[in-house]
C-alpha cells in the first residue's frame, strides 16, 4: 500500500505540521515515511508546502501524481491542481479561495476552513479542519490514528478544541 | 540501537555527530544546512558540546582545522556559499592531514541561487574546489538514515586517512523527515600521537606544516599525499548496485535524486523494461569499480542529477565509451518526478 | 487638494517580501523618498546585500546590484571608484556586515571610501531563520543561542558606529532608529545627510539603523519598536559619533 | 476633508499606522484577509484627520498615500 | 606593434592589460602574481588608473565585480590559495554575467605548497573551484608575447560573453623574461547598456541580481546560462597543433610545459620517433574539436602535466578510449627538463 | 663560572630563514626563553602565520602548526577550544592580521578567545617583497605605494593594540618595540605576562611589537632601529591599552 | 645556434642580473631569448638562480644540459655540477667554494670572483668578473656584446669599474 | 675573565651585539664571510667585557653565549 499527498499554503497555515502529523500517524502502523517540505525565502506570507510519501517500500521522496492534495490558498491551486491523480482528491480551503477547480477527472472537495474552525473551535484550529478532510481520502490512516497523533503532539489543553476541528473537516467531506 | 525517530535530515546527522563523540562545532548559518548548528547549540550545555557561530565560513573551516589538529572531532556544516569560501582551507586541511567532517548540503548555485535540492556542487567537491592536487572523500546520504549513519563513518574514515571528509547532501536530504535510528554514544579516544596538542609528556614534539621547503621537498610531500589517494580509491569506493543483474539500462544516481529513481526504476520495470541502478555512495573515490563487472555488457547507461551534468563525466571515464552515456538533468532547485524520469528514459532509448 | 504622501514613484509595484512590521521597509521607503526630493535616482548604485534586503533591487528603479553576503562594501568599492560621481549606497544587514563582511567593513572605513553604509541592524539574521548576530544583545535568544545570548561562546555586542567612526577614512557615523514617527524622521535627516556628504565627495559616511525584526525576535510588531526603546537602545546608544561636515564649521 | 488610503493588498498588518495615528479613530484593521493573508488596515473615518501623515511615514509598505482637503 | 621589449611576463600582461584600457586593478599580493598589482602601482599617476590593494582576496574579487557591474575594465591577479578564496566570487560573478579579468599565475599546492611553476590549480579553473553549475573562459599563455596577448583578448571575450575570463599563467611563466611586443593602446568603449553605473540618462534602469525568485525562474536563469556556455564551446575551443600531421604520438601539454615538450618533440624526432603536440590554449572550453580529426587513426596520447592529473581526465573524454591516453606529471614546482620527458616518452611507447 | 646567556633548548639547530637583523628572531628569541622560564614548552601550541615566520614551526621543539594567511586566530580558536590548559600562542604579521585576517582578530577579540596574540607589526609584506600593509605609515615607499602611501587608495595607517583594547573580549593589550635593549626587556616583560595571563584563564592578551624589517624598508639594520624610533612609534605609540589584571588590582 | 646557461647562487650575489645582461646581448642580435629565474622562500641568503636559452626557435625555458654553468656558492655547485653538458664549462666562485668539481668530462674554471673583483675594481663587481668568465665560454656573445650591455644598464658612473672587471674575469679565464 | 662567543654560521651581520655593547671593543666583524656570505661578528678582545649579555639579549640569531667568570 502507498498514499501520496501534498499539502500547499502559506506559512504560517500549517501545511508542515499536518504533513508531519500524517506521517507519525502512518509510522506508528510500521510503513516507511517521508516528508520533503519546500519553503519560499520569505520568512512570514512566503510558500509552504510539503510532500508525505507513505510506503511499504523507500523510494522517491518527490511524488509524480498524489493521492490527495490539499491546497490552503490561490497559488496553491493553481501550482497543485495538475498535480491530483487522476481519480484522486484535491481539498481546497474555500476560506481563502474563490477560483474554482477546473479538472473534471478528480474528486474535489471545497470547505471553508477558517468559518468552520471558528464554529466549532477557533480560526487557529482551521489547519486541523483541513487535516480532518485529507485523512477522509485516505485508507492508511483512519480518523482515530489522527486523533492518537494530535493527543500526543499537542499541548493538552489544546486537544479537545483540535479534536473537534479534526473531525468537523473528517465530517464535512461526504 | 535505539528506537526509530521520526527527524529531519539536518537534526538526525548532528545527532549522530554528537553521539559519535564530535563534540565541537564551528559554522556560520546557511540554508539549507542551519539545523546543525542549531541542533548543536541546543544540546551543548546537556552534552558538554562547544559550539561556536564563526564569523565567516572562512573561519569556521579553519577553526575545524584547529579542532583537528589536536586530535579531537570537529565540524562544519554549509551550503555553496559558504563551501566556496571554505575551499581554500580544504586544501590546506588536505595538504595538512587534519581529520574534520564537513558537510555540504547542496543548494543550486551559482551564486546564492536558491534554497532548494541540488547536485551542483559536485565538481567543487570531487576534483577539488580549492587550489591544487588534493583530495578529500566525499559521502552523499540518500536518506535521514544514512545521513545520520555517514556521521560515524566520515570521522572514522577521517582519521583512518587522516584526511578531511565531506558529507555531501542537499536541501532535500537536508530538510527531509523520516524515521531513523541511531548507535549508541562512543566512548571518546585518546590522544593521537601525531596531534599538536601541547607535548603535555609526549617524547615528541609535533609540527603541522604546509609551507613547502623546496620544490624536491614539495614533490615528495605531495607523493605523499598521491599515495594516500591511491590507497583510498582501493579501499574505499562505496556504491549500491539495485536490480543490476538483469538490467539493460543501468540509471546512475547519487542523493536526493536516486530516491526518485529507485521508484522510476520501478516503474520501468512494471512496463516491461529492465533497468537497474549503480548508486554511487562515495562521490570521491568515484566507484569505477562498480561499473567494471559490465565492461563487456550491452548495458546502457542513464546519468541523472541535479546540475548540468558534472558526475556525467566520471561515469562516462569509468565507462571508457561516451557513446554508452545519456545524461538527464534539472536546475535551479527542480526535482525531476519518478515519472519524468521514466518518460525521459524511455525517450532516450526507444 | 494636495498630497501629504504618496508611495514614492521610484519605487515599482513588485511585492515586498518583508514581513510586517520589518524595519527593512522603513528604511527601503526613506531611501526612496530622499533619493526622489534629491534628484539622485538617475545618479544611483543601490547595492544589496545578502539577507532579508536582497530582493529590495526588485523594489526601486533605479540601478542595482545585489552583492554576495558581507561583500556589499568591497563591490561598492569597485562601483565608486569605477563612477564616482554617482551615489553609491552599500546597503547591509548586521550579520552581513558585522560577521561575514567585517574585513570589508573595517577596510571600506580606513579607505575611507566615498560611499554611504546604510547599516540595519536588528540583532538578528533574518533571512536565515534568527540566528545570532554579533550585535544580538546579552542574553537574546536566538536558534543559535538557545539559552541567550552568553559571553564566553559569543563575546559580547558590536558596536560598529563607533568603531567606524574611530576609523580616519571615516567622515560621519550616526545611529538612529525607526520605532517612532519622531526617530523615523532623525533616520531621514541622517541618511539625506549621509548622501550630501557622499555626493560633496567626501569620506565613508556611515549610517548604523537599529532596526525592528518581529520575525526573528519572535513578538508582534508593535512590541518589537517597544524592545528597541527598552532594551536595543541601551547597548546601542542613538547618537552622532563623528560628523566632519560638523567639526569644519 | 482629508482622505487616507490604505492598499490593502500591501497592507500586512503591523498595526504601526493604527499605533501612531494621533488621533486613533481613522483606521482600524479589516475583518477579511487580503490575498496574502492579512487582515489589513483600513481608514473608516475621516472625520477627525488632521493629514498628518503620520501613518504613512511609519509604514514599512509604502501602503498608505495621505491627501489633504480634498 | 612597437619595439620588442625584455620584460617579465607578470610586468608584460600588466602593460598589455592598461593598453587595452584595464584601468582598475584591485589585488592582494601573492607569488608569483606581485609583480603586476606592482606594475599597476608603478603606472597608476602617469596612466591615470586606480590600484587598491585589497584588504583580502575575497574583497579583491568582489571589487573587481563592482567594476565590472559598472561595464568597466577591471581585474585582480592572484595565485591559489588567493583564487580558492576568491572561489564564491567566480560563481557570483559568473552568475551575474559580469565580464571580469582575473590572473592565477598558478604555484605548487595543495595550500601554501610552493611559489614555482605548476599546473595544480586546473581542475579548479576548468571545473568550477565555486559551487554550482558555471563555467569560465580559462586562456593559458605559453610565452611571455602570448601572456601579453592574453590581456585584450581576455576582456574582448569576457564582454563578448558577458562572463568572467581567467589567464592561467604560472610561476614559471609570470616570471620568466623575453622579448614582447606590445599592441597600441586602445580607446576607452562607451557605457554598456546593461551595465550599473548609474542611470544618467539612460532609458531603462539595470539590475544585477542573482538570488533566484523560486525554482523555476532559476532553472530558466541557469538554462540561459549554459546555452551561452554552450555557445562559447562551439567558438571558443582555441589550441595550437604542432607537427601533428605525420604523428603517431601527439603530446597534450599546455602552458609553461608546452614549450618544454616543443624540445622534447625536437629531440624525439631527430630520434626518428613521430611526434606531435597538441596544446590547449582555452582550458575552458576544452578543445575537443583538436582531437576530432585524430578519431580514426591509430594515434597514441602523451599528456603530461605539472599536477597529478587533471586535465588528461578532459583528453581522454574527449578521444573516447583511455587506452590510448598515458600520463606523466611532476608534482611541487619541478618542471621536467625536454630529455626527462623525451626518455619517459621513449618508455613508455616502446 | 656561570652562563649570563645561552641559546635556549627550546631551539632546534635549523638554520632560521630571517634577514639579517630582523626583528621576527628577537621576537621568536623572547618567547622560546619565556617558555623556557616559566616551564610552558611542554605545554605550549605555537600558531605560525604566512609571512616570513611561516618557518618559526621548525626552529621549535614545541607543537606547532602553520595557519593559512590570516587565519591563525581561527586556528588559534579551535585548538584553545579544544585544549583549554594549553598555552595557544597565536602569532601574527601585520599583513597577515590587519588585512587577510581583519575579521579573525576582530572576532578573536569580540568573543575573548583566551590565547596570547604575539602581533608582529614591521609596518610591511616582508615575505612576498615589501608590499604595502594597512600598518604601512603615511608616505613610506613600498612596491605597492612606489611614491609613498597616501590617503586616497589607502587611507590610514591602523592601531590594532588600540581597535583590539576597546572591544570587550580584550583582556590585555600592550605595544612595545625591540630596536633597543631596554625595549626587549619591555617586550618580554609584556609576552611573560601576557602568557601568565593567559595560564589564568583570562580573555584575549594581545601584543603588538613593533619589529624593524631591514629588507622590506630597504635600510640597513641599524637604520631600520633608529627609524622606529624616529618614525614608526609617532604612529604607534608604545604602551598599555588595557590590562584588566591590573584594573582588578 | 642555441646557447643555454645556468647561472646559480645565492640572493643578492647578482645571478639574475648576470642573467638579463646575457640575455639583452643575445638578443640584440637577433636571438630569441629566453630567462627563467628561480627563488628560494628567503628574502635575503636564499636560493637565487636563473636558467638562460638563447635559440633560434622558441623552445624550452627548462635546460636539460647547460653549455655553460656558473656557481657562486657551495650549495649551486652541488646543486648544477651535474647540469653541465658533457663538454661544456663549468665555472666556479672560488672566492666562496673550497669545494671541488668532480667531473671530468667538463671544463672547469675556478675563479675567487672577489678578491679580483676587489683588485680592479670593488667587491661588488665581483658578478662582472662572473659575468666575464662565462663570456669567455659562449659563442653566441663576445665580449665586446657584453660591453654594449653594460653601458646601456648601468650608471656611467660605475661603467668603467665593472667593465675592468669584466675583462678581468674574461682574460682570466684560459 | 668573561667570555663572548658568537656562532659564526649562525650570525647575519646585523650589527646590533656591536652597537649596544656598552663597551665597544669587544666584538667586531670577521673580514672573512661565512657559509651563508655574511660577515660574522666575533668576539675580539674580553678585557673589558662586564657579562652583562646585552649583546646576546638582542641578537636575533641567538648566536651570541654570554659566560661569567670563567
Ligand atoms: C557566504 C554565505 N554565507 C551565508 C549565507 C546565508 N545567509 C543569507 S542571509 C544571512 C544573514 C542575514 O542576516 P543579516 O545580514 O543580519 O540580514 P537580515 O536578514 O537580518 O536583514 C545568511 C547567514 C549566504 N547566503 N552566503
Ligand atoms: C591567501 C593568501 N594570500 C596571500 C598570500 C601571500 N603572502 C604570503 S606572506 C604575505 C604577507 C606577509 O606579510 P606580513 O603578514 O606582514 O608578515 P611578514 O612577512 O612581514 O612577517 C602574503 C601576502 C598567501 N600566502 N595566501
Ligand atoms: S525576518 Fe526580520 S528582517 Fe527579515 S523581513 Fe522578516 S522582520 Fe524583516
Ligand atoms: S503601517 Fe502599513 S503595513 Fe502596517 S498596518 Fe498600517 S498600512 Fe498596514
Ligand atoms: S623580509 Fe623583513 S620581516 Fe621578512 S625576514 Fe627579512 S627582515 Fe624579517
Ligand atoms: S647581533 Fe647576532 S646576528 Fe647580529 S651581528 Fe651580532 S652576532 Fe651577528
Amino acid at each position: 500500500m502507498k498514499s501520496e499527498l501534498i499539502f500547499s499554503g502559506i506559512g504560517g497555515q500549517g501545511t508542515i505540521l499536518m504533513g508531519k502529523m500524517a506521517c507519525t500517524a502512518a509510522s506508528k502502523k510500521g510503513y516507511n515515511v517521508t516528508l520533503s517540505p519546500a519553503y519560499g525565502q520569505e520568512k512570514r506570507g512566503g510558500r509552504a508546502s510539503c510532500q508525505v510519501v507513505i510506503s511499504e517500500e523507500i523510494g522517491s521522496p518527490i511524488i509524480s501524481e498524489a493521492d490527495t492534495v490539499l491546497v490552503m490558498d490561490e497559488k496553491s491551486l493553481k501550482d497543485y491542481e495538475g498535480k491530483v491523480k487522476s481519480g484522486g482528491t484535491l481539498v481546497i480551503n474555500s476560506s481563502m479561495i474563490s477560483t474554482k477547480a477546473t479538472r473534471k477527472d478528480i474528486k474535489v472537495v471545497e470547505i471553508p476552513f477558517t468559518e468552520i474552525a471558528t464554529k466549532v473551535a477557533t480560526a487557529k484550529s482551521a489547519n486541523m479542519v483541513a487535516l480532518g478532510a485529507v485523512v477522509k481520502s485516505l485508507d492508511i490512516i483512519t480518523l482515530d490514528d489522527a486523533k492518537e497523533v494530535l493527543k500526543i503532539k499537542m499541548k493538552p489543553a489544546l486537544v479537545d478544541a483540535n479534536i473537534k476541528a479534526l473531525e468537523a473537516g473528517y465530517n464535512f467531506v461526504k | 540501537m535505539g528506537d526509530k525517530v521520526f527527524m529531519q535530515g539536518n537534526e538526525a546527522f548532528a545527532e549522530a555527530a554528537i553521539r559519535s563523540g564530535c563534540k565541537f562545532f564551528f559554522g556560520y548559518p546557511i540554508t539549507p544546512s542551519s539545523e546543525i548548528p542549531e541542533y548543536y547549540a541546543k544540546k551543548a550545555p546537556s552534552e558538554g558540546l562547544t559550539f561556536i557561530q564563526a564569523e565567516t565560513e572562512v573561519s569556521a573551516f579553519n577553526m575545524v582545522a584547529g579542532v583537528a589538529a589536536t586530535g579531537k572531532r570537529g565540524m562544519t556544516a554549509t551550503s555553496g556559499p559558504g563551501f566556496s569560501l571554505g575551499c581554500e582551507a580544504m586544501s590546506y586541511m588536505s595538504a595538512a592531514g587534519l581529520p574534520s567532517v564537513i558537510v555540504d548540503c547542496m543548494r543550486p548555485g551559482p551564486a546564492d541561487g536558491e534554497i532548494l535540492g541540488s547536485q551542483g556542487d559536485y565538481n567543487q567537491l570531487t576534483k577539488g574546489g580549492g587550489h591544487g592536487d588534493y583530495n578529500t572523500i566525499v559521502l552523499a546520504p540518500y536518506s535521514v538514515q544514512e545521513y545520520a549513519d555517514f556521521a560515524p563513518l566520515a570521522f572514522d574514515l577521517a582519521e583512518k586517512y587522516r584526511n578531511p571528509v565531506v558529507v555531501a547532501s542537499d536541501g532535500t536530504i537536508a530538510k527531509m523527515m523520516e524515521n531513523v535510528e541511531f548507535p549508541e554514544k562512543i566512548a571518546p579516544k585518546g590522544r593521537s600521537d601525531w596531534a599538536c596538542d601541547g607535548i603535555n609528556g609526549r617524547d615528541h614534539y609535533n609540527d603541522i606544516t604546509t609551507c613547502g621547503d623546496g620544490p624536491e621537498q614539495w614533490e615528495k610531500y605531495n607523493l605523499n599525499l598521491q599515495s594516500k589517494y591511491t590507497k583510498i580509491r582501493e579501499n574505499e569506493q562505496r556504491w549500491e548496485e539495485i536490480q543490476t543483474d538483469d538490467a539493460d539500462i543501468l540509471i546512475v544516481a547519487f542523493g536526493s535524486l536516486s530516491r526518485v529513481c529507485l521508484t522510476a526504476m520501478r516503474i520501468a520495470r512494471e512496463n516491461g523494461i529492465k533497468v537497474g541502478i549503480i548508486r554511487p555512495i562515495t562521490l570521491w573515490p568515484f566507484p569505477v569499480k562498480a561499473f567494471e563487472k559490465f565492461a563487456d555488457k550491452d548495458v546502457k547507461y542513464f546519468v541523472t542529477e541535479l546540475n548540468a551534468g558534472q558526475m556525467v563525466n566520471d561515469v562516462k571515464l569509468a565507462v571508457n565509451d561516451n557513446k554508452k552515456v545519456e545524461f538527464y538533468g534539472r536546475l535551479g532547485g527542480i526535482t525531476p518526478t519518478p515519472v519524468e524520469l521514466y518518460k525521459k528514459l524511455c525517450e532516450l532509448y526507444k | 487638494m494636495s498630497i501629504v504622501y504618496k508611495r514614492p514613484e521610484v519605487f515599482t509595484d513588485e511585492y515586498k517580501k518583508y514581513c510586517g512590521g520589518c524595519g527593512h521597509g522603513i528604511i527601503n521607503r526613506l531611501i526612496g523618498e530622499i533619493m526622489e526630493e534629491e534628484n539622485l535616482v538617475d545618479k544611483a548604485v543601490l547595492i544589496w546585500p545578502i539577507g532579508c534586503s536582497v530582493y529590495a533591487d526588485k523594489y526601486f528603479k533605479t540601478d542595482s546590484i545585489c552583492a554576495l553576503h558581507g561583500r556589499a562594501p568591497a563591490v561598492g568599492t569597485g562601483v565608486k571608484r569605477s563612477c564616482p560621481e554617482d551615489l553609491v549606497v552599500v546597503y547591509q544587514g548586521d550579520g552581513d556586515m558585522v560577521s561575514e563582511g567585517m574585513a570589508e567593513i573595517m577596510h571600506a572605513g580606513i579607505r575611507g571610501e566615498k560611499f554611504t553604509v546604510v547599516f540595519v541592524n536588528n540583532s538578528i539574521y533574518g533571512m536565515t531563520g534568527g540566528q545570532m548576530a554579533p550585535t544580538t544583545l546579552m542574553d537574546q535568544v536566538t536558534t543559535t543561542t538557545p539559552y541567550g545570548r552568553k559571553d564566553e561562546n559569543t563575546g559580547h555586542p558590536v558596536n560598529m558606529a563607533e568603531i567606524i567612526s574611530g576609523l580616519n577614512g571615516c567622515y560621519y557615523s550616526e545611529r538612529v532608529t525607526v520605532n517612532s514617527p519622531a526617530n523615523i524622521r532623525k533616520t531621514k535627516a541622517a541618511i539625506k545627510k549621509a548622501f550630501k556628504y557622499q555626493m560633496e565627495g567626501k569620506g565613508l559616511s556611515f549610517v548604523e539603523v537599529l532596526s525592528p525584526c518581529p520575525t526573528g525576535w519572535k513578538v508582534k510588531p508593535l512590541q518589537a519598536l517597544k524592545w528597541i526603546d527598552d532594551v536595543v537602545t541601551k547597548q546601542y546608544p542613538l547618537g552622532v559619533f563623528k560628523d566632519c561636515g560638523q567639526e569644519e564649521k | 476633508m482629508n482622505r487616507v488610503t490604505v492598499d490593502r493588498e500591501m497592507c500586512k498588518e503591523c498595526e504601526y499606522c493604527l499605533h501612531f495615528c494621533p488621533k486613533g479613530t481613522i483606521l482600524k484593521k479589516s475583518t477579511t484577509v487580503n490575498k496574502m493573508g492579512y487582515y489589513p488596515a483600513e481608514a473608516v473615518d475621516m472625520t477627525d484627520c488632521i493629514a498628518c501623515g503620520i501613518c504613512a511615514s511609519v509604514c514599512p509598505e509604502g501602503a498608505i498615500t495621505v491627501e489633504k482637503n480634498i
